[in-house]
């Protein structure tokens, strides 16, 4: 069999600047990204033989903020909003844990209220990021419906949370001993509405995406991984749970309020991308049931600042006074200067792409000895090289969509 | 209440016409949408949202109550508050005063809110509008004159204020910010 | 599961390896030689811990040592899902070599080429340890060791605004 | 000068640049079409699909139904070379620099930038980062986006403001006529952002 060899052809030919590269083993390489038209920041070095994988190596790193090292130089509470930067759509589930690791060398805990006010924000951005992982989901795999309505709904969980922080995705929510702003006075009664309204709406989802015979032949058999290589690999979340792995953070470890509020972590058993997306979407349902059962509780109980004693007892009559008209929860200038004690603690939540690992490490002053965060996207980044090898190249705009993999929080 | 884990199975394809009917499915959801669709896009900027007052848009001081403690750029994540030095005079003593300001650049803020929850005298509120835009880098960086008043709302001169309410039919719907503070 | 019961579990399985034993708050750790760490390591495996969460390095410059700790837990043995346990050994700066624990825990492959160019440790063995997240002028400069530093901005700049 | 293709047909070869130097003589000159190109420029301003960082997810929800940025004329699309217009969302580290660079160099003149949020102004809140680049520093910034991240009506209000640009000062059509931006500098990046990649 004789090899076209562009290089020599282009001689004769004349037709300078016609570069094509030609593999020894009959292989293509084909660069992905970043600039794509998915949700991008990210290289896929892809070698294909016809159009089957051979390989696949993420290149990833072309959103690394260098998080981990900016912290070291930063005050405690300054590293909440920086770490936020990871996952802006799901700001309050990637900063809580931290928040968490915190308030575990600080010794203290949370008062209910606090705790289930980060329960609803940590709910309502679960139900955002599921919402926003299916529009970019449709985009990749060419339903555009889809990335119409979910990111239209989607606006009605943004705009619970405006209203609950006062901004649409960088919410900067929890600090150490509690949560920034109750909620006002109008927000059960639009959190109650966007519940019904999501419950019929869901339906509809189902049978335009889920469902769909189109969408069905895209997702099922496709990017299979099996349970024992599920744990072998150590993906996470949705990717984990759609492989039979009964694991979630909430459920091994509960946090905030998860221990008293009743909900299911939907597994599943098939491993493949149709699974991932069912247990995103039977997530969303359980998220509904557990803002209801938050505002149900924020409601009985009596209004009073969702802040540790430590940070408040010494409150002068002002902040009372703000508290009491616009529920923000002021706070004391110490706050900027806190020291927390010599200690290391680890802390985990389970965000909507998977659980989330913060290892903190104090040496008594007032900024971290070394933070290292193990984010979702980071750990499922090597289902890439371990599952795509096999499929086609058009699988893997499925693959990527289906393990929701967001790259800013996998570079940190 | 503790949580559980659910084993759950994927929905089977049943029969020969499961194929059929997932088409039908989806086709009339489609259509539903197509007779009666939800409109609520905004006609920006013929349109502009009046957002709550709770809002945390561009951050203004009020000189008033500023007692110059730099709490506001001790706490700031960006480094995007600062204290900048003026020669004042006292008005008890009729003396020039070093006093420290706060000054704000907008190329770093990034709408945290902390300031405005440090600052023991409320000195610093927000304004509840975040659509500014900038053609020059240096207008980002406030002087003190600028810092004190509200920044200008382009849109507000343009448009009406609509309001966007969650709806249990309907999910978001747009309406007159008028009709909503009438209730 | 409670780490003590954990604590017990893993002390069993360690048994006839040195080890010492470092406590946090919501984890444990077990600090062994680096001769012993990829037998602890596949000790632990057999326990039932089959995933890595955490590859955790700290640089402490003052005692002259890198702490390299994999903590550990499980998915298929859902009591043991509750506990986070670390496997980990010190290094001197000065020669940070450490024995890949690729083989052992599949799950550390991408963690292990992090650390790599952040710290420059180097795992021998590891069957792909390029960069993975920098460019190689940044990586140079091993980033996260404590002798690298981040300039931060005073809080008091007199500099007037400009414009 | 023709050329001969085969069965019958032909092929016309000759100097494409002396051609569209006759066409742009023969719009900008003859014709005084510069304000229709303005006009057209402006309401086409099609951002390319490039997404640098998590400002993306704003970038995303200001095309969504809510705030549909294409009743401006923005339609992000995939292909470099069919956009004019490039948002920038967020920190560009060292890494993307050289995407950012390439793909701006792969867009057709008269072409545009929007910087988006704090990070693609003076860092936000990664100012001292080690791994990021000011986005002007490689290439030319024509409106400016406070926040982190800023709205969608922001990113509006941002098209909004470059379309009032180019109308005004006719930047689409002296760009033609000049062969560059009467109103900038070309901006040349102080060290090749691609150098990690060719190095």
């Amino acid at each position: 069999m004789s090899v076209w060899v562009y290089g020599e052809q282009k001689s004769e030919l004349g037709l300078e600047g016609t570069i094509t590269r030609k593999l020894e083993e009959d292989l293509y390489e084909v660069f992905i990204g970043p600039q794509h038209p998915g949700s991008g920041h990210m290289r896929i070095i892809v070698r294909i033989d016809g159009d089957i994988i051979v390989e696949a190596d993420p290149d990833m790193g072309y959103v690394h903020r260098t998080m981990e090292k900016l912290s070291e130089g930063r005050e405690w509470i300054k590293n909440v909003p920086l770490f936020e930067r990871m996952a802006i759509h799901d700001a309050c589930n990637v900063t809580v844990s931290y928040v968490m690791a915190l308030e575990r060398i600080l010794g203290i805990e949370p008062p209910p209220r606090a705790k289930y006010l980060r329960t609803l924000l940590c709910e309502i951005n679960r139900i955002a990021a599921h919402l926003y992982g299916f529009g970019i989901f449709g985009v990749f795999i060419g339903h555009s419906t889809m990335y119409m309505w979910s990111f239209a709904d989607r606006e009605v969980m943004v705009e619970l949370a405006e209203k609950l922080t006062g901004a649409r995705l960088t919410h900067s929510y929890p600090i150490p001993g509690g949560a920034r702003r109750d909620m006002p006075q109008d927000f059960p009664q639009a959190a109650r509405k966007a519940v019904r309204y999501f419950r019929r709406r869901l339906d509809e989802y189902r049978k335009i995406f889920l469902d769909n015979p189109v969408t069905r032949k895209r997702l099922e058999g496709v990017g299979i991984i099996p349970k024992k290589i599920a744990a072998e690999l150590g993906v996470v979340g949705p990717v984990a749970r759609a492989s039979g792995i009964k694991y979630d953070a909430r459920l091994a470890e509960p946090y905030d309020a998860y221990d008293e509020v009743e909900f299911e972590v939907p597994v599943y058993e098939e491993g493949d991308a149709l699974a991932r997306a069912w247990v995103k979407f039977e997530e969303i349902k359980q998220s509904l049931r557990i803002i209801e059962q938050a505002v149900d509780w924020l409601e009985k109980h009596p209004r009073e600042a969702p802040i540790h004693e430590r940070f408040w007892a010494k409150a002068p009559p002002l902040w009372k006074k703000v508290f009491e008209a616009e529920g923000r929860v002021k706070l004391l200038p110490l706050m900027a200067n806190l020291k927390l004690p010599p200690g290391r603690a680890m802390a985990r939540s389970e965000t909507a792409r998977g659980e989330i690992v913060y290892y903190v490490e104090s040496d008594g002053k007032t900024t971290p000895y070394r933070v290292r965060i193990v984010s979702p996207s980071a750990r499922n980044a090597i289902v890439f090289k371990y599952i795509a090898p096999g499929y086609k190249v058009m699988d893997l705009p499925t693959i990527y969509g289906s393990i929701d993999y967001f790259p800013p929080e996998a570079d940190r | 209440m503790p949580a559980k884990p659910v084993v759950k199975r994927l929905p089977a394809r049943r029969g020969l016409f499961a194929g059929f009917k997932g088409n039908v499915d989806a086709i009339t959801i489609g259509l539903k949408y197509l007779v009666d669709p939800k409109r609520f896009t905004l006609i920006y900027p013929n349109e502009y949202i009046k957002l709550d007052p709770g809002y945390r848009g561009f951050i203004v001081l009020d000189p008033k109550k500023c007692i110059h403690c730099s709490s506001c750029a001790r706490i700031c994540p960006a480094a995007a508050m600062r204290m900048i030095k003026r020669m004042e005079e006292d008005p008890k003593t009729g003396k020039p005063k070093m006093k420290l300001w706060p000054v704000i650049n907008y190329q770093r803020c990034i709408f945290c809110g902390y300031c405005v929850d440090v600052c023991p005298t409320e000195a610093l509120y927000t304004v509840p509008y975040h659509d500014i835009v900038y053609e020059n880098m240096a207008e980002m960086d406030w002087s003190l004159e600028t810092f004190v008043k509200p920044p200008e709302h382009p849109t507000a001169k343009e448009g009406i204020p609509v309001k966007y309410i969650v709806d249990e039919e309907k999910g978001l719907v747009k309406v007159r910010a008028e009709e909503v503070e009438e209730k | 599961m409670s780490l003590d019961q954990a604590r017990r579990i893993v002390e069993e399985a360690l048994s006839g390896i040195e080890y010492r034993v470092d406590e946090g708050k919501g984890f444990i750790e077990f600090i062994v030689a680096k001769e012993n760490l990829v037998e602890a390591a596949s000790r632990l495996k057999k326990a039932g811990f089959d995933h890595v969460k955490s590859l955790t390095v700290v640089d402490y410059k003052a005692e002259d040592k890198f702490k390299i700790v994999y903590h550990a837990s499980s998915y298929l043995n859902e009591d043991l899902a509750k506990v986070i346990v670390g496997i980990g050994t010190e290094v001197p700066r000065s020669n940070p070599k450490v024995p890949t624990l690729v083989y052992v825990w599949r799950s550390v492959e991408f963690q292990e080429r992090e650390v790599f160019e952040f710290f420059g440790i180097e795992f021998e063995d590891h069957p792909d340890l390029r960069l993975l997240l920098l460019a190689p002028q940044v990586a140079e400069k091993k980033p996260l060791r404590k002798d690298f530093i981040v300039k931060e901005e005073p809080i008091i700049r007199t500099k007037p605004p400009t414009g | 000068m023709e050329g001969n293709g085969g069965n019958g047909g032909r092929v016309y070869v000759g100097n494409l640049d002396k051609s569209a130097k006759r066409a742009k003589q023969l719009v900008m000159g003859k014709l005084r079409m510069g304000k229709a190109v303005d006009w057209a420029t402006a309401f086409s301003l099609w951002p390319v699909h490039l997404t640098t960082s998590c400002c993306g997810c704003e970038f995303a929800a200001t095309w969504s139904p809510r705030f549909d940025a294409e009743q401006h004329g923005a339609l992000p699309w995939v292909g470099a070379r069919q956009t004019n217009m490039i948002l920038i969302e967020g920190t560009v580290t060292k890494k993307m620099a050289c995407a950012v660079r390439v793909t701006w160099e792969q867009m057709p003149s008269p072409k545009f930038a929007i910087a988006m949020g704090a990070c693609a102004i003076d860092g936000g809140i990664f100012y001292n980062s080690y791994n990021i680049v000011r986005p002007w520093e490689i290439i030319p910034v024509d409106v400016y986006i406070p926040g982190c991240p800023p709205r969608p009506e922001a990113v509006a209000r941002a098209i909004i403001e470059l379309q009032r640009k180019i109308r005004k000062q006719r930047v689409a059509s002296k760009w033609i006529e000049e062969g560059w931006r009467p109103d900038r500098e070309y901006v040349k990046p102080k060290e090749d952002p691609c150098s990690w990649w060719r190095g």
